[in-house]
């Protein structure tokens, strides 16, 4: 088997299917006793209130996070290839990624120090 | 012939982004339309590299998954900002008091 | 560091297209040799490893509790069979047994598919994780191993990431608040380490020269990677205790705030399959740890201590036992840490993990480059990057302290404060009342005063640095 | 004649001085209090520089262009500042000389500042007046005929008397946009087939190049120019602009308009579209003719029926514009001759129209007809004046319109005797369009008002225009003479279009 | 084992870029490290430094290669790259003393802080506390780093890039406004979500071409690939006509208009005469190499189909424009039907018209900033003589002259060259633009776009009328700016002039823009 991606597949079918399995298998071992108010959402026995994200006021900084990190992970995505052949991309790849590496240092410093990292 | 599949499943992909940019309201839906579509036009491009077996169109991937980082990153921050300041027009809290 | 020179890593192909880039094909080979598999091999090896990992977490469960009371001077289970250890085969069955409740607000669809993901992600991680070397099987020659790519590490980290979908999709599919909340916050803070795990995990690919994880485990055969690459082994220690949200990092389900986070409205097997991934997830991260860091199946270092277990069906023991080493670091930082707050937590990855591997990283690449094309002997290198290191470190705690609140401070004082001396006092001359604190969040903000707060443009953030002044 | 004279670069000399003078107005507030004044001064030295030149001019040739002078000014495009006059060039700029201050003077006195601003524009447009009748370089007429709108629009828009002078001035202004920009159709038409050759749009080069150009590019130049000269000398159907700008504008901007301005579309006519393609001009002739012919009795029987005397005025120059185009494409020597006259003869009648009625609408605050009545009684002199001009106008023997109008006929006769029928006409309506108003304005039972009859300067004003008349009317030989030279030098709109493009095809 | 062969790099020729965008980097860390006070005036005195180095440079490098020399790859810097890096430049340089100026209320068209919720709390008290966030000056320098990189771009990737790089920072800038804030969000959002999709389209375009020409992506293999034998050609005609929506959506061409008239309006002003005149300069340049290089040898596929695009663009442009009653809006579907006449010149394949259509982005760039400067400046007031926000409906003008003699000749100026009058810049441009349409065999398209000028020539003399001829109504006063958008509309106004006086100088330059077909 040449393709390393086919025992991948096998892998893949096997996990889902026991993890379906385990879903079924507590669907038909356990009791089945339905009831209004066990179907209800859980807030300490009062009745539940809306969900937050539909009233806008979900806080902001982790859409912050979220773009963030979209910058940081394509960074990391691009640091891979050039890692992998570090070796032969020679002195010009070496210099071309820390360039790389220091034009997404300035937004992280420009975050840092206008605070849009602080939680407080 | 194998690539005229990955043609036509890109072209498919590539229609219903564009329809779902054209026609869907939420914003936020069209972001996904429009990425879709970014997408399905990298799979043309990793079709063709892999046929022609030349590195341009897979560097040409890498690009355009930047680009569609940074595309989000920008559409999420104006339908953020858009999303606060139509909240605040509503008038939700009165809603809320009332019952 | 180089221990192999780069041919020895299989051939490289590449093309050079008229454009005048080169660009590399597929660059690395795979160590484990795969040429005599067969699809039941394979399919034995995937059984092998649901099993393998179940029996583990269910040791974990029992190690975990047992540990921990050892820790606490108290007793942990010990009625369910000797010792207690049928108390997790115990625990499992109930799961499997308790009715299946349906959250009548859910959307149905995605509930279900959330703990799916979250097990199906679980499981699917060490997939490419080399136990050990090639042994004879069923008279095929096969690495203990199910699979390997020159990307398998990118397979690795893919997947964790694709894990989160569970997370997010249960808490949101509920349409619950506080599975909601924890969701969110999982979310922040799992993409939060993810950046800076895959960041400590670059310098190991740069040395290797390699992601395959085969071929990153035949690299430690004399060192591993945890010594010469120690801050990035660091890092990543801590990093893959926030990627699995386990304590003190457990902000997610913080039982106290969230009752249990993006678990809250499940139960029996849908609940037990977050339960049991969160455990799989933590010998994930231990694996990939071992493979990464630890020298993977390889006997302990130094080699030829014990040559004669070396290699074959041993790896597996060392294998289990490293990852085993790790999860019980993880176990005893349970016992020890208190929970941290969100915004610490925060803080850590992004101000303190992220620029140290983004710095570790450069060094690494610079020291890598000098020693490459430069000619300079190892120890001057080391000797001027540490120098350049510590003014770099000096430098930046120096621009950390003079932060611009001191200039912006002088511009609050310009605001009247009714209440400075203790008691309020009537404005006198220039001076003006800031607007009642009841009129509003703005009024809230001026009493703040900084214009550091006008930055945090989100609400709950001025209501909180209120508090925090007053 | 000193040779050195002829160096000085008369032409730009005075398209400068009011182009300056025009701009200090506008820069300093201060001076244009003293507008008028000043700008009467640069008329002055404007007609003394326009008699120099005329006197400098070698008659002889009358048609040929003379005190050309050529510099480079967009080479990449073949353009450059070349400017050049041949005798009908000089006669306008003369007509143009002796019209402004005439109007300068007669524009009434009212708040210094803006009637200083009025007269600032006045100059600006009398620059370009004289570098369009001067110019020697297609596109340089062309960016003086579009440019003289922007004056023109705030003479207009801006100083109008009537209440809807803006709509007439946008009016007028998309007419002659939407003409100058056919033109400009057509300039684009030479350069984007004839791109790099030199000095392209100097006129000596255009009339070599053209002539050899293929029988569609020489139709497009001839048909763009045509519509847009049509559109400036207000042929029917296109001359719907003119009765309500002038009805709108002050008199003294009417004088300008009608009677130099529209003459440019007369006498690009003549020197653009006969000289440079005359080929075209030939097959379109008949049409042309025609239109003439209808624009004679159009406008002669609008006239009739106007109720507003300087709606009037402007629909009798329609006919008369008939007749000048009449004779420039009718295609005798006698005609084309006639026609370069009646430019003059009309600028100066049409002058004495306008200005004099602008007098009476002053005296009596209507513009309606019907609102006067037997004013020849309280104001003598602006009614025999009035007659006069309007006598003029008709071709009463004796006064500057009729010789021209003479020589149109006869040539036309030559040509073609029905369409000299047909015009013949038009002069019957001409008496009536005169006398008509003429009656019920001026004679019949004196009037209850009491109102001054003409000022010394209004006296000033007519008397040249008088003047002008008799004496064009009781000595035209002269003129003749010269633009019998102009003629000469003019291709017959009777030139075959395929033999000159065999002559230069290659 | 091959080895990696570094590539050679001109640096001296990515000069400019390279400066514009360092700068725009050290602009960011100015935002981080500069004290809250100096931020603002550090950041625009840094940007307009920047942009005149960058400017100092392209000219030097313009004498040094305008010879002809040419530097090819990714990056082509030839001589139309030269001309349009120049011109872009000067006109952000006038760009950059509008986004500068706050004007005497000390407000400025940006809002204090754009991520305050319009109207609530957070919002009062940025304002009362003067606070000013000043990250447009960067952001306007990674567009014009963008813009610059567009024209130059001799790859589908560099131009991608280059197209997104321009694009992203405008998104934000138009979403900046400091007042009518909900409906700059919105116009962000749409030129945003536009402009997202018309990147789709373009890269689908470039995928197809990258398929065809055999998996290239430079703009001369690719021609190559057309003039050899090929079988698919549907890739090429599919994949040129999605590259060119994508640029087109950029220049705002009828059907890939409907974003403008919004996205004008809603901007803040400085940034929308910025976005028009860069985009619409950058974006015809690529589409000028595009077209020429690529699309151009499909002359008999997709030639009538652009023409008729770009009649549609005229028409269009013109006849919606004739009903609008509010400034930016009319500028806006000014902008639209400019696009189509500078279509002509595109279309029109003629040698030298890429140097005429370089002069016509030259004078209709520098028009319109002076035009939407001059803009900022007219405000709504209210009885007690508190000045609002930008007044931007046709009524607000009435008398403009004699509340300021300057800016009401100056926007007489700037309209006539939208006109196109003679002895303005726009006349030479449109006169040079339409000849290359004749000689390339576009007389239908110069006769409708000689027919729309007209009706051009309408509305923007219904705005002059209002300026010179009505009487000033209250509820409107024009402030006073601080100097620099002064400057930048008296540049602008001397130039229009002048360009339109003696343009002889600028088109010699402009007629060695030649681009090397291959």
């Amino acid at each position: 088997m040449t393709n390393p991606y086919v025992p991948l597949l096998i892998m893949a079918a096997v996990a889902f299917l026991v993890s379906l399995g385990g879903l079924g298998a507590s669907a038909i071992l356990g009791p089945r006793q339905k009831n209004r108010v066990k179907a209800q959402n859980y807030e300490c026995g009062i009745d539940p209130s809306p969900v937050h994200l539909e009233d806008g006021r979900f806080p902001v900084k982790y859409y912050l996070v979220a773009m963030t990190f979209i910058v940081f992970d394509v960074e990391v995505v691009f640091l891979y290839p050039w890692a992998v052949s570090f070796g032969l991309l020679g002195p010009f790849g070496l210099i071309t990624a820390l360039v790389f590496i220091a034009l997404i240092t300035v937004p992280l410093i420009y975050e840092l120090r206008r605070e849009g990292l602080e939680w407080t | 012939m194998s690539l005229m599949w990955y043609i036509v499943l890109a072209f498919i992909l590539f229609a219903i982004g564009g329809v779902t940019v054209v026609v869907r309201k939420s914003t936020i839906i069209q972001l996904m339309g429009v990425e879709m579509m970014l997408n399905s036009a990298n799979l043309v491009f990793i079709a063709f590299s892999r046929i022609h077996g030349t590195m341009s169109g897979q560097v040409m991937a890498f690009f355009v998954m930047v680009v569609a980082a940074a595309e989000v990153v920008i559409g999420l921050a104006l339908i953020v900002a858009i999303f606060k300041s139509r909240a605040n027009t509503d008038v939700d809290d009165i809603v809320t008091l009332k019952h | 560091m180089f221990l192999r020179e780069w041919g020895s890593c299989g051939p490289r192909r590449i093309r050079r297209y008229r454009g005048g880039v080169t660009v590399i094909l597929a660059a690395t080979g795979v160590q484990a040799d795969f040429t005599q598999e067969t699809w039941w091999i394979t399919l034995i090896k995937a059984l092998f490893i649901i099993v393998y990992l179940i029996a583990s977490v269910i040791m974990a469960l029992w190690v975990e509790r047992r540990g921990l009371a050892r820790m606490q001077t108290r007793p942990g289970p010990n009625v369910a069979g000797p010792l207690g250890l049928f108390q997790a085969f115990a625990d499992a069955g109930k799961l499997l047994f308790k009715e299946d409740i349906w959250t009548s607000r859910a959307d149905k669809f995605m509930y279900l598919l959330g703990p799916t993901v979250m097990a199906f992600t679980a499981f699917s991680v060490l997939a490419v994780i080399p136990m050990g070397p090639n042994v004879s099987l069923f008279g095929h020659s096969s690495p203990l191993q199910l699979a390997d790519t020159p990307v398998a590490a990118l397979y690795i980290l893919a997947m964790t990431s694709l894990g989160l979908y569970g997370i997010v999709l249960g808490g949101w599919s509920a349409r619950s608040t506080l599975p909601l909340y924890g969701a969110v916050r999982s979310s922040a803070q799992v993409i939060s380490y993810e950046l800076s795990m895959g960041l400590a995990l670059v310098s190991v690919f740069l040395m290797t020269g390699s992601m395959s994880t085969s071929e990153i485990v035949s690299t430690q055969t004399t060192l591993w990677w945890c010594l010469p690459l120690f801050p990035a082994f660091v890092i990543y220690l801590i990093s893959m205790v926030g990627e699995v949200n386990r304590l003190p990092f457990d902000l997610p389900e913080a039982e106290g705030e969230l009752v249990a986070g993006h678990m809250t409205e499940y139960s029996s097997m849908k609940f037990g399959w977050y339960y049991l991934a969160e455990y799989i997830n933590m010998l994930n991260v231990s694996a990939v740890a071992t493979t990464m860091f630890f020298g993977g199946w390889h006997a302990p270092w130094p080699e030829g201590l014990i040559p004669f277990m070396e290699g074959g069906w041993w790896g597996i023991l060392w294998f289990t036992l490293k990852v085993w080493f790790f999860m019980f670091l993880m176990i005893w930082t349970r016992a020890t840490l208190m929970r941290f707050r969100y915004d610490q937590f925060m803080s850590l990855g992004w101000k303190i993990l992220i620029p140290i591997s983004l710095g570790w990283l450069v060094i690494v690449a610079v020291q890598q480059g000098l020693m490459a094309w430069s000619g300079i002997s190892l120890p001057v290198i080391v000797a001027i990057i540490a120098g350049v290191a510590i003014v770099a470190i000096f430098l930046i705690s120096w621009l950390g302290d003079s932060k611009p609140v001191t200039t912006e401070e002088a511009e609050a004082d310009e605001v009247f404060d009714a209440f400075a001396g203790g008691y309020p006092a009537p404005p006198v001359g220039d001076q003006q009342l800031p607007p009642s604190p009841r009129a509003g969040r703005a009024t809230v903000a001026v009493a703040v005063g900084t214009a550091e707060v006008l930055e945090a443009s989100d609400s709950q953030t001025l209501q909180s640095k209120e508090h925090s002044d007053e | 004649m000193v040779p050195m004279w002829t160096d000085i670069p008369w032409l730009t000399i005075m398209v400068a001085i009011p182009a300056l003078t025009a701009l200090l107005l506008a820069v300093f507030p201060a001076l244009r209090a003293h507008g008028r004044t000043v700008a009467v001064i640069v008329a002055v030295v404007e007609l003394v520089l326009a008699i120099v030149v005329a006197f400098n001019f070698d008659w002889a040739a009358a048609g040929s262009f003379q005190f050309v002078q050529a510099w480079e000014w967009i080479p990449g495009l073949g353009i450059s500042w070349a400017l050049g006059v041949n005798a009908l060039g000089l006669v306008m700029i003369l007509l143009a000389a002796v019209l402004v201050p005439l109007v300068l003077i007669a524009t009434p006195q009212g708040d210094a500042r803006r009637e200083g601003g009025y007269a600032a524009w006045i100059l600006l447009l009398y620059a370009f007046i004289v570098l369009i009748f001067s110019a020697y370089d297609v596109v340089l007429f062309y960016i003086a005929f579009e440019a003289m709108l922007i004056p023109l629009y705030f003479m207009i828009a801006g100083y109008g008397l009537g209440s809807r002078s803006r709509e007439a001035g946008m009016k007028l202004l998309i007419y002659s946009l939407l003409g100058g920009l056919v033109m400009l159709g057509g300039l684009v038409t030479i350069l984007g087939n004839f791109a790099g050759t030199e000095n392209l749009f100097r006129y000596d080069t255009l009339s070599q190049v053209l002539p050899g150009a293929s029988t569609g590019i020489q139709m497009a130049v001839f048909i763009t120019f045509f519509i847009a000269f049509a559109i400036k000398a207000p042929m029917v159907p296109v001359h719907t602009w003119l009765p309500d700008a002038a009805a709108e504008a002050r008199p003294g901007t009417s004088v300008l308009l009608v009677g130099i301005l529209d003459k440019i579309g007369t006498f690009g006519m003549i020197i653009l579209c006969l000289n440079f393609v005359p080929g075209a001009a030939s097959q379109a002739r008949w049409t042309i003719v025609i239109l003439a012919v209808v624009s004679i009795l159009w406008g002669g029987f609008a006239a009739n029926g106007q109720k507003d005397l300087l709606r009037l005025v402007s629909f009798t120059s329609v006919s008369h514009f008939g007749f000048m185009v009449l004779g420039i494409f009718i295609g005798t020597d006698i005609a084309m001759t006639g026609a370069m006259f009646y430019m003059v003869a009309h600028g100066l009648s049409i002058a004495g129209l306008f200005l004099i009625s602008g007098f009476l609408i002053e005296r009596g605050d209507t513009q309606e007809i019907a609102g006067y009545g037997g004013w020849q009684r309280v104001t003598p002199v602006l009614a025999g004046t009035w007659l006069v001009a309007g006598l003029a106008s008709i071709a009463l023997p004796g006064l500057s319109g009729f010789v021209p109008e003479y020589l149109v006929l006869m040539g036309t006769w030559k040509a073609s005797i029905p369409v000299a029928l047909f015009a013949v006409l038009g002069v019957v309506l001409a008496a009536m369009y005169i006398l008509l108003p003429y009656q019920r304005i001026f004679t019949g039972p004196k009037p209850d008002i009491d109102v001054p009859d003409l000022t010394i300067s209004q006296k000033t004003v007519v008397t040249p225009l008088i003047a002008g008349m008799l004496i064009l009317g009781i000595w035209s030989a002269p003129l003749v003479g010269a633009l019998q030279g102009v003629t000469e030098a003019t291709p017959s709109a009777l030139s075959d279009i395929s033999a000159s493009t065999n002559e230069g095809g290659n | 084992m091959e080895s990696f062969v570094a590539p050679s790099v001109n640096w001296w020729i990515l000069l400019p870029v390279i400066v514009v965008f360092g700068g725009a980097v050290i602009g960011v860390l100015v935002e981080a490290f500069v004290p809250v006070r100096a931020r603002r005036t550090t950041n625009f005195y840094w940007s307009g430094l920047v942009v005149l180095v960058a400017f100092v440079i392209a000219v030097m490098q313009w004498f040094e290669f305008s010879g002809g020399e040419v530097f090819t790859g990714e990056y082509v810097a030839d001589t139309l790259t030269l001309s349009l890096q120049t011109i872009l430049l000067g006109v952000s340089f006038m760009a950059l003393l509008v986004f500068g100026d706050r004007s005497e209320m000390m407000d400025g068209a940006f809002a204090a802080q754009p991520a305050d919720r319009p109207g609530a709390g957070e919002e009062a008290l940025s304002l009362a506390k003067r606070y000013q966030r000043s990250e447009y000056f960067p952001l306007l320098l990674f567009a014009l780093g963008g813009m610059m990189m567009f024209p130059a771009s001799n790859s589908l990737l560099t131009m991608f890039v280059a197209l997104e790089v321009m694009s992203l920072p405008l998104y934000i800038l138009a979403a900046t406004a400091r007042r009518g804030r909900l409906a700059s969000q919105e116009a962000g959002m749409k030129y945003f979500l536009l402009g997202a999709f018309a990147s789709g389209f373009f890269l689908m375009g470039s995928a197809l071409l990258y398929g065809f020409s055999g998996g290239s992506l430079q703009l001369e293999e690719i021609a190559g690939a057309i003039a050899g034998d090929s079988s698919m050609t549907w890739l090429l005609t599919a994949g040129v006509f999605l590259v060119m929506v994508g640029l087109l959506f950029k220049v705002a061409v009828v059907p890939f208009h409907a974003w403008a008239p919004d996205v004008y309006t809603g901007a803040p002003t400085p940034v929308t005469g910025f976005m028009a005149a860069g985009v619409k300069i950058a974006a015809f340049g690529a589409m000028l190499r595009f077209y020429q290089v690529i699309a151009g040898r499909l002359e008999w596929d997709l030639g009538l189909l652009f023409a008729l695009l770009a009649a549609f663009t005229i028409i269009l442009g013109t006849v919606v424009g004739l009903v609008q009653k509010d400034v930016k809006r009319l500028l806006a579907y000014s902008s639209i039907a400019h696009a189509g006449f500078l279509m002509i010149g595109v279309l029109s394949l003629v040698n030298g018209s890429a140097g005429n259509v370089a002069f016509y982005l030259l004078a209709y760039g520098v028009a319109t900033i002076g035009a939407f400067g001059v803009i900022t400046l007219v405000r709504r007031s209210d009885n007690a003589g508190t000045v609002a926000g930008e007044a931007t409906g046709f009524a607000a003008y009435r008398g403009l002259v004699h509340r300021s003699p300057f800016l009401a000749a100056s926007m007489l100026i700037f309209l006539l060259s939208f006109a196109g009058i003679p002895l303005t810049s726009g006349f030479v441009g449109k006169f040079v633009v339409f000849a290359d349409g004749i000689a390339g065999g576009l007389g239908w398209l110069v006769a409708i776009a000689l027919g729309a000028s007209v009706a051009t020539a309408a509305f923007y003399f219904a705005v002059v009328a209002r300026i010179f001829f009505q009487k000033p109504e209250p509820g409107v006063a024009v402030v006073q700016s601080e100097g620099y958008t002064s400057v930048a509309i008296g540049l602008a106004a001397i130039l229009t002039v002048l360009l339109g006086i003696w343009p002889a100088p600028i088109l010699e330059i402009f007629n060695q823009v030649v681009i090397l077909i291959p």
